[in-house]
């Protein structure tokens, strides 16, 4: 194993572990060293076994065989309990909130301030909240509850509670798929400082540019097993993907450009109250259009309401020249529109239910033939599209909710591309999805564009946005802020308009 | 390959059909009068409205949801064929107003659950009590009796000749039904789909609104069916019919294999569920076992039902890791 | 009521406590309400007698919902209350009537409960059977205990010790007893629920288990706590049961359980865990109590009864989902970017 | 067209059918069956202790057998399981009238005697009837008892058990129809009917409900052992002991207290051993060919001396005894 200063002792070490679940082995003698005061990134594809890895170190799973070692002492930990008394606080990749609780409860659960008679100090936990959001520099209030928060703010949330432990060790896992770069900014210094006094990080990410610019350290993993650690410094991003796919990557965003042809979808006037006011844009076929925007900007709020799933107050939304019904989403469907929802866990997937049943939902009454399905038309269905997408999984019949973070998203993807839809909006379609599987992404939804497809894409990572779109449309605080073609759409002038400056200069 | 035999083998409701159907060999040879065709009859008879009622209420189950109320629905349409009867209603006419009172009884509960959005449990324990004092106002303390042994005797009679009773093929041709829809529809994947998480259920384009909406309709048709059949098999319409059977229905349900939580379980475990409590009561009925012991059977097979496949599933997982533990390298 | 107060701020945010308070606020005016119209129908409903005879009503049904509020705030149901009861009653009073001291028979009486209570928390948490299934099944076994034990024998009133009789009867200032203990308890379950790091817990294990575990909260030792403690309430319940009616016998608080439920939900709970306070539980079981009572007194036929009593239900459900619905949009309002 | 009301009216006679044999002997070895409204009650508990007294006398066998919920379809499958079990003697307090005759058909087809006992079927599903009384005469008794603690003059109210209990709609139907007829009554009204559902506590908040909704109330009839013990307790504890009668029919022992602290004046009942016993020997009577279930039959029941089948196959036990202050130490049960 190569450790660059052999000499500093870890802090938390992990030694030849094993982990399988039923028949899969997610863990095959994975190793990892935290030092104090070091960033560590650990990469790897998606299903390499980076979260397990993690939950065993958060006393989640036991392993089956192997070692964990706290300050050059074997441990054991039970579980999430004992885990966080020994100093490791996790943020975990599917943020985990108590919808019923406000969110600075969810920040101290357990360890409430006390005050008189062992009595909670409500004032006094608020207050600390306030001051940790402050420093995150999220304008989140402590006293209302969790429940109604969007993906980017729970993972707010989450990543407030894990710093407010004030733990010897933070432990990440894609804490960013969600957000923008600003906040990522933030917590980024934020991390620092932690990493200053002392704290040891590791952190998970999909994203090279976050790894380079956090972390000192990189482990790379592959099926389960650990293939490298190096100083960042020494290897290229092109060795590290190497490293983890076994081979060399194609191009990144893999855009070619198409004539746009008929007008797909219109959307005029589209207002919701609280969420989005009068957005009106086209999309034409074989055009990729992107969403862009800060976080909460209403930009899912947006393709949401398009597709139906929330009713609209006012607007029209019309797909090749008719109009859709408001609140719809059969309607939607029918007319050849598909949409890959952000939230896979809550939104996109059935978690108990087999990869078969999930990747065929959508097309459950295309399936069926005089009324009646088949077991077997639907697993040759699934087996197909789940391979087009390279997921990895045991068994067709295994619950989604076994399936890695990123194999789960291209089960979601499947099942909607599946439908072969005219229409096709992606939010956050490569939210934890490593770059292998990225370029598999982007290379799907260009070929799609080139087959005519209208691609509608939400997206909050900026090079995505500036990589794949034929247009992009800015959107702030529920409104379209502007629009840039191809040719304008620089990271510069994204901002301007995400951020509001254009505006103010304006005015 | 192993292991997949292995899962279906000790999945709980392949042991609750595999019960069941040694149960009655087992039965058949320790308890006296057990084995003979009459009995068969009587515990066909006997299951008859917790099956047909268990039909409906493993879709609403497994849509996550619950109907408290089926019994009571049973009640009040029976109490409205005792009026309608009283007023010089001809019985045809009776029988599928009766159906359609029950139907409209369930569309009152899945307007509630759906329109509105209220919780199931809180919205049927609500019409639980309802409807029940509703067959009370309709016939109050008095009895309708007086039903045309043509059709009561029905109830209880056998195909020509043979001593398979009647209702085996109204209940055979509704359970074909109920478990080709569940398990071989789109509307059954729908079902499924609604309970494991319904709002990636609506993502997927299914109006999981009116699908339990529907669901609840028929459950509430199917009661009024199950009204009909309890007036003429007890010659009486009284208001108190079936009073408390809610309990045995979500009893088999559970037993059956489905869970509380919706998006899992099937029909045929239900099935056997029905026929192994209702078999069992019977045997050890006929073996003098107390009225108490066959109340603690009850509840306690209830929960072994759940408990029994999780302490297996931990043993097996033990086992396991204990022997990978032991074949590690080191 | 004094008791109000305490919804001040349960949740910490101002403005669920807005809804909170009105949501109690409802419940209370629904009671007025009811009050009211009985009396000016029939006067003698604010007799001291009357009202006596519903506070004595309302103080079992109270307890029970104390105990059931803190099971389904953490997504769990316990089914077995009425059975629980029904044995707690019978056991003491058994005991009693043969002979055992006062105290030693009330302590049988609440060891009873903690003990059906504990068998509950065992089965759901270690047995993970779904609280509904497992309490549903204890409804069977306990019931079909309190038949082995009481067969058909009943202990009668003349059994009984005067005094415990004259305990279960008596009253402080025109309050029975029986009340004020069920207040008391009310009061600390609720300054429980709200103020203790193991009631929020409580609030936690019900509206994410999941994220609960990864927070490390004990869920063993609060579930089977929250167990216990409902079955040591429904305990305490079937003591002051065999106090006021002094006659027990097997059917004891037969079908209590749906009453208690709908109390729990009538009062505002979570059906499926996570939010509500035992105060609004509280009110929901006084309110049904009062219907009861109020019922007979306005001579409604008692075949329509039942038919009101839910009919009741389901409009304090729908009220209450009303009332649920503004607080979100206020809060969508609230937390929206969007001027 | 269609099948409506009144067109199907085929009554069977009563009876075990044959000819009877008054100068047959008992037969020994039959196997009795009771099977009551639902186990877990007292009072089925002492018809039960009479009943196998006389199968044990008899030399047969006995078993107490039912469902613990007082509902008709539990005991259809209990009568289905004992004529399964080919049982000579069933002895049945039904909880529905019509509700349980096919399942007894089937019983009787099988050989059975189905001898119903304190709550009767329809008459042509059973063999013979053994009541308590004559229900005419429980009625009038009940109101006698009342118009003498309250002067013939007032509101009354009745607290019953459940809505469809046979017997006590009976003898509710003949207190009110001589409330109407009988000119002595002509002062007091019958003011309401409530429902205690045989359960203590709903009996007990009846009662509460009863008081408050009419002041006026002069006297509760219960004609049910639970009821009258519930309005009793609640009474004797209240403001209204003394000022409000209460009388009905209850157990000596359940009413005693009650009666010694003068809540109660009178009230009554027969003696529920003995319905037991004479319904066992009815029901041995008709298996060994004694009677067949035709009026004018008369067999001898033990020590209980001897009984004429009335009309339709009834044998009644005799009038209901009177318990008050002078003589209810004088019983246990
Ligand atoms: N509870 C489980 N049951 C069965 N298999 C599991 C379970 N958890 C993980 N796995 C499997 O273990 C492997 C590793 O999964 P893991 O979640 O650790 O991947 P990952 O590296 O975090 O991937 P991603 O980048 O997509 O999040 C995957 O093949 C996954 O299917
Ligand atoms: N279910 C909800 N309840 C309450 N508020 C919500 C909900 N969903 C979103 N919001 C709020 O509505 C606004 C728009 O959210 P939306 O999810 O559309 O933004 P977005 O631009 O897609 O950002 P994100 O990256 O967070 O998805 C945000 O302020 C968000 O906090
Ligand atoms: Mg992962
Ligand atoms: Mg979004």
């Amino acid at each position: 194993m190569a450790t660059v200063e052999a000499s500093v002792r870890p802090v938390v070490a992990l030694r030849e572990v094993e982990k399988a679940f039923g028949a899969v082995r997610a863990l095959r003698g994975a190793g990892l060293e935290l030092h104090a005061g070091e960033a560590h990134a650990l990469v790897g594809e998606n299903g390499a076994g980076k979260s397990t890895l993690i939950k065993i170190l958060a006393g989640l799973y036991r392993p089956d065989a192997g070692l964990i070692e706290m300050d050059g002492e074997p441990i054991v930990l039970h579980d999430p309990a004992a885990a966080i008394s020994a100093g490791i606080a996790v943020i975990y990749q599917e943020p985990a909130l108590f919808g019923d609780l406000t969110v600075a409860e969810n920040l101290y659960i357990g360890r409430q301030p006390r005050g008189r008679f062992g009595r909670i100090d409500r004032a006094a936990m608020d207050r600390r909240a306030a001051a940790l959001f402050e420093r995150l520099g999220v304008p989140l209030e402590p006293d209302r509850p969790a429940k109604g928060l969007s993906i980017a703010d729970q993972q707010l949330v989450e990543i407030a509670k894990a710093i407010s432990l004030d733990a010897r060790v933070l432990v990440m896992d894609e804490p960013t798929a969600a957000l923008t770069a600003r906040e990522v900014a933030r917590l980024f210094d934020v991390v620092n400082a932690l990493r200053a006094k002392g704290t040891a990080i590791l952190f998970i990410s999909h994203r090279f540019d976050e790894v380079e610019a956090l972390c000192q350290r990189v482990t790379v993993m592959r099926d389960g097993a650990h293939v490298s650690t190096d100083p960042v410094e020494d290897v290229t991003v092109d060795e590290l993907i190497r490293r983890m796919v076994g081979r060399e990557l194609d191009a990144m965003f893999p855009r070619t450009a198409t004539e746009p042809g008929q007008v797909v979808l219109e959307v005029e006037g589209l207002s919701r109250e609280g969420r989005c006011r009068d957005v009106s844009f086209t999309v034409r076929a074989g055009e990729i259009v992107a969403l862009a925007g800060l976080v909460g900007a209403g930009r899912s709020e947006v393709v949401q309401a398009v597709f139906g799933i929330e009713a609209r107050d006012a607007g029209r939304v019309r797909v090749l020249g008719r109009d859709l019904p408001s609140g719809n989403p059969r309607a939607a469907i029918r007319a050849g529109v598909a949409l890959v929802p952000e939230d896979r866990r809550q939104q996109g997937l059935l978690l108990d239910l087999s990869v078969t049943r999930n990747a065929t939902l959508a097309r459950r009454n295309r399936l069926a033939r005089f009324g009646f399905l088949t077991g077997g038309t639907e697993r040759r269905e699934a087996a197909a599209w789940t391979a087009k997408l390279r997921a990895k999984y045991g068994r067709l019949t295994d619950p989604v909710a076994t399936l890695s973070g990123g194999n789960q998203q291209k089960v979601v993807l499947a099942k909607w591309l599946a439908t072969g839809p005219k229409l096709l909006i992606v939010d956050e379609p490569t939210r934890g999805i490593d770059v292998a599987t990225k370029v598999e992404v982007h290379r799907l939804l260009s070929g799609l564009a080139a087959d005519g497809v209208a691609v509608l894409m939400v997206s909050s990572e900026l090079l995505e946005v500036l990589g794949m779109a034929d247009r992009v449309l800015v959107m702030r605080e529920g409104r379209l802020a502007g629009e840039l073609a191809r040719a304008d759409a620089t990271e510069e002038a994204v901002m301007r308009l995400a951020t509001g400056q254009a505006a103010e200069a304006a005015a | 390959m192993w292991n997949d035999a292995a899962r279906r083998l000790l999945s709980w409701d392949a042991a609750v059909i595999a019960a069941t159907v040694a149960f009655p060999l087992v039965a058949a040879q320790s308890v006296e009068h057990f084995g003979t065709a009459r009995n068969a009859g009587h515990i066909i008879v006997d299951l008859a409205p917790v099956l047909l009622l268990a039909l409906v209420m493993t879709l609403i189950v497994a849509t996550g949801e619950i109907d408290l109320s089926v019994a009571s629905t049973v009640g009040l349409t029976s109490a409205a064929m005792g009026v309608m009867w009283n007023g010089g209603v001809a019985l045809e006419t009776i029988m599928p107003l009766a159906v359609l009172l029950g139907a409209l009884l369930g569309a009152v509960n899945g307007l509630f659950i759906t329109g509105f959005g209220l919780p199931s449990l809180a919205v049927t324990i609500g019409t639980l009590a309802l409807y029940r004092g509703l067959s009370y106002v309709l016939l109050g303390d008095t009895a309708v009796a007086d039903w045309p042994r043509d059709f009561t005797g029905w109830t209880l009679g056998n195909i020509g000749g043979t001593e398979i009773p009647n209702l085996v093929i109204p209940m055979a041709a509704l359970a074909i039904v109920v478990g080709l829809v569940l398990h071989a529809t789109p509307v059954g994947r729908s079902i499924y789909a609604a309970g494991a998480n319904d709002v990636a259920a609506a993502y997927a384009g299914i109006a999981v609104g009116r699908l339990k909406f529907w669901l609840y309709v028929a459950s509430g048709a199917m009661a009024g069916l199950v009204g009909v059949f309890w007036t003429l098999r007890y010659s009486s319409a009284r208001a108190d019919n079936a009073y408390g059977l809610e309990l045995t229905v979500v009893a088999v349900v559970l037993l059956g294999g489905v869970s509380i939580f919706g998006g899992k379980g099937n029909l045929p475990g239900v099935l056997a569920a029905v026929v192994l409590l209702t078999s069992l009561q019977n045997a050890l009925r006929l073996a003098h076992v107390s009225t108490e012991a066959l109340t603690v059977v009850t509840g306690a097979l209830l929960i072994a039902a759940v408990l029994a496949p999780n302490l297996l599933a931990a043993a097996g997982d033990a086992l396991r890791s204990r022997r990978r533990r032991t074949v590690a390298p080191s | 009521m004094s008791a109000l107060a305490q919804t001040r701020n349960p949740t910490g945010s101002t403005l669920l406590d807005l809804v909170l308070r009105f949501r109690a606020l409802g419940l209370l005016l629904a009671l007025a309400v009811l009050v009211g119209a009985t009396a000016s129908v029939n006067a003698r409903f604010l007799s001291g007698q009357s009202v006596r005879d519903l506070l004595f009503a309302a103080a079992v049904t109270v307890l029970l919902t104390c105990g059931m509020t803190i099971v389904v705030l953490t997504r769990g149901i316990d089914l077995s209350v009425g059975s629980t009861l029904g044995l707690a009653a019978y056991l003491t009073a058994d005991a009693m009537s043969g002979g055992l001291p006062v105290p030693l028979a009330v302590l049988i009486g609440l060891l009873v409960g903690l003990g059906c209570g504990a068998v509950n928390g065992v089965v759901v948490h270690f047995g993970k059977v779904p609280p509904l299934v497992a309490t549903l099944g204890t409804l069977y076994v306990f019931r079909g205990i309190v038949y082995f034990t009481a067969g058909g024998s009943r202990v009668n009133a003349s059994d009984l010790p005067g005094g415990f009789l004259d305990f279960g009867n008596g009253t402080l200032l025109g309050v029975p007893y029986l009340f004020l203990i069920a207040v008391a308890v009310l009061a600390a379950v609720a300054v429980y629920l709200r103020d203790y790091r193991s009631g929020r817990d409580l609030y936690a294990l019900g509206s994410n288990p999941e994220a609960a575990r990864l927070a490390g909260i004990p869920a063993g030792k609060r579930l089977m706590g929250a167990y216990a403690l409902c079955g040591l309430l429904a305990g305490l319940g079937g003591v002051l049961y065999a106090a006021r009616f002094g006659t027990v016998d097997a059917s004891a608080g037969y079908g209590m359980e749906l009453d208690i439920v709908a109390a729990v939900v009538v009062g505002g709970v979570a059906i499926f865990g996570g939010s509500g306070t035992v105060l609004g539980a509280g009110l929901g079981a006084l309110l049904l109590t009062v219907i009861d009572n109020a019922l007979p007194v306005l001579s409604i036929p008692p075949f329509w009864q039942q038919a009101i009593v839910g009919a009741l239900i389901l409009a304090a459900v729908g009220l209450d989902r009303l009332v649920a619905l503004r607080a979100a949009l206020a809060l969508r309002k609230k937390g929206s970017h969007v001027e | 067209g269609g099948t409506t009301r009144g067109e199907d009216d085929g009554d069977e006679p009563t009876g075990t059918g044959g000819s009877a044999n008054p100068e047959a002997e008992y037969e020994s070895g039959l196997s009795y069956a009771m099977l009551p409204k639902s186990v877990n009650n007292p009072y089925f508990e002492a018809s039960s202790t009479g009943a196998e007294g006389v199968a044990t006398a008899l030399e047969g066998a006995y078993e107490y057998t039912g469902p613990s919920d007082a509902s008709a379809s539990s005991q259809v499958s209990y009568i289905d399981t004992l004529s399964q079990q080919a049982t000579d003697v069933i002895l049945l307090s039904a909880n529905d009238p019509n509700a349980l005759c096919s399942s007894l058909d089937q019983a009787r087809a099988g050989g059975s005697v189905v001898v119903t006992f304190d709550s009767d079927v329809d008459p042509a599903c059973r063999d013979l009837f053994v009541s308590q009384v004559n229900s005419d005469e429980v009625g009038l008794a009940l109101l006698e008892m009342t118009a003498e603690q309250i002067d013939a003059t007032g509101e009354i109210a009745i607290l019953s058990a459940t809505a469809n209990a046979t017997n006590q709609n009976a003898w509710i139907e003949v207190i009110e129809a001589e409330l109407e007829s009988n000119p002595s009554y002509a002062d007091m009204e019958l003011v309401e009917v409530v429902y205690g559902d045989d359960e203590d506590e709903k009996s007990f908040s009846e009662t509460q409900g009863l008081l408050q909704a009419h002041p006026d109330l002069k006297a509760i009839v219960s004609p049910t052992t639970v009821g009258i013990a519930a309005a009793a307790r609640y009474l004797s504890g209240s403001e209204y002991q003394g000022q409000v009668a209460l009388t009905g029919l209850g157990t000596p022992n359940q009413m005693r207290e009650f009666v010694k602290d003068g809540t109660v004046a009178e009230f009554a009942l027969w003696d529920p051993t003995a319905l037991g016993e004479l319904a066992a020997y009815t029901g041995a009577a008709a298996a060994s060919g004694i009677i067949t279930g035709a009026e004018g039959e008369v067999f001898t029941a033990g020590d209980l001396g001897e009984y004429t089948v009335g009309a339709e196959g009834v044998v009644t036990l005799g009038p209901p005894t009177r318990f008050n202050a002078d003589n209810i130490d004088d019983f246990d049960f």
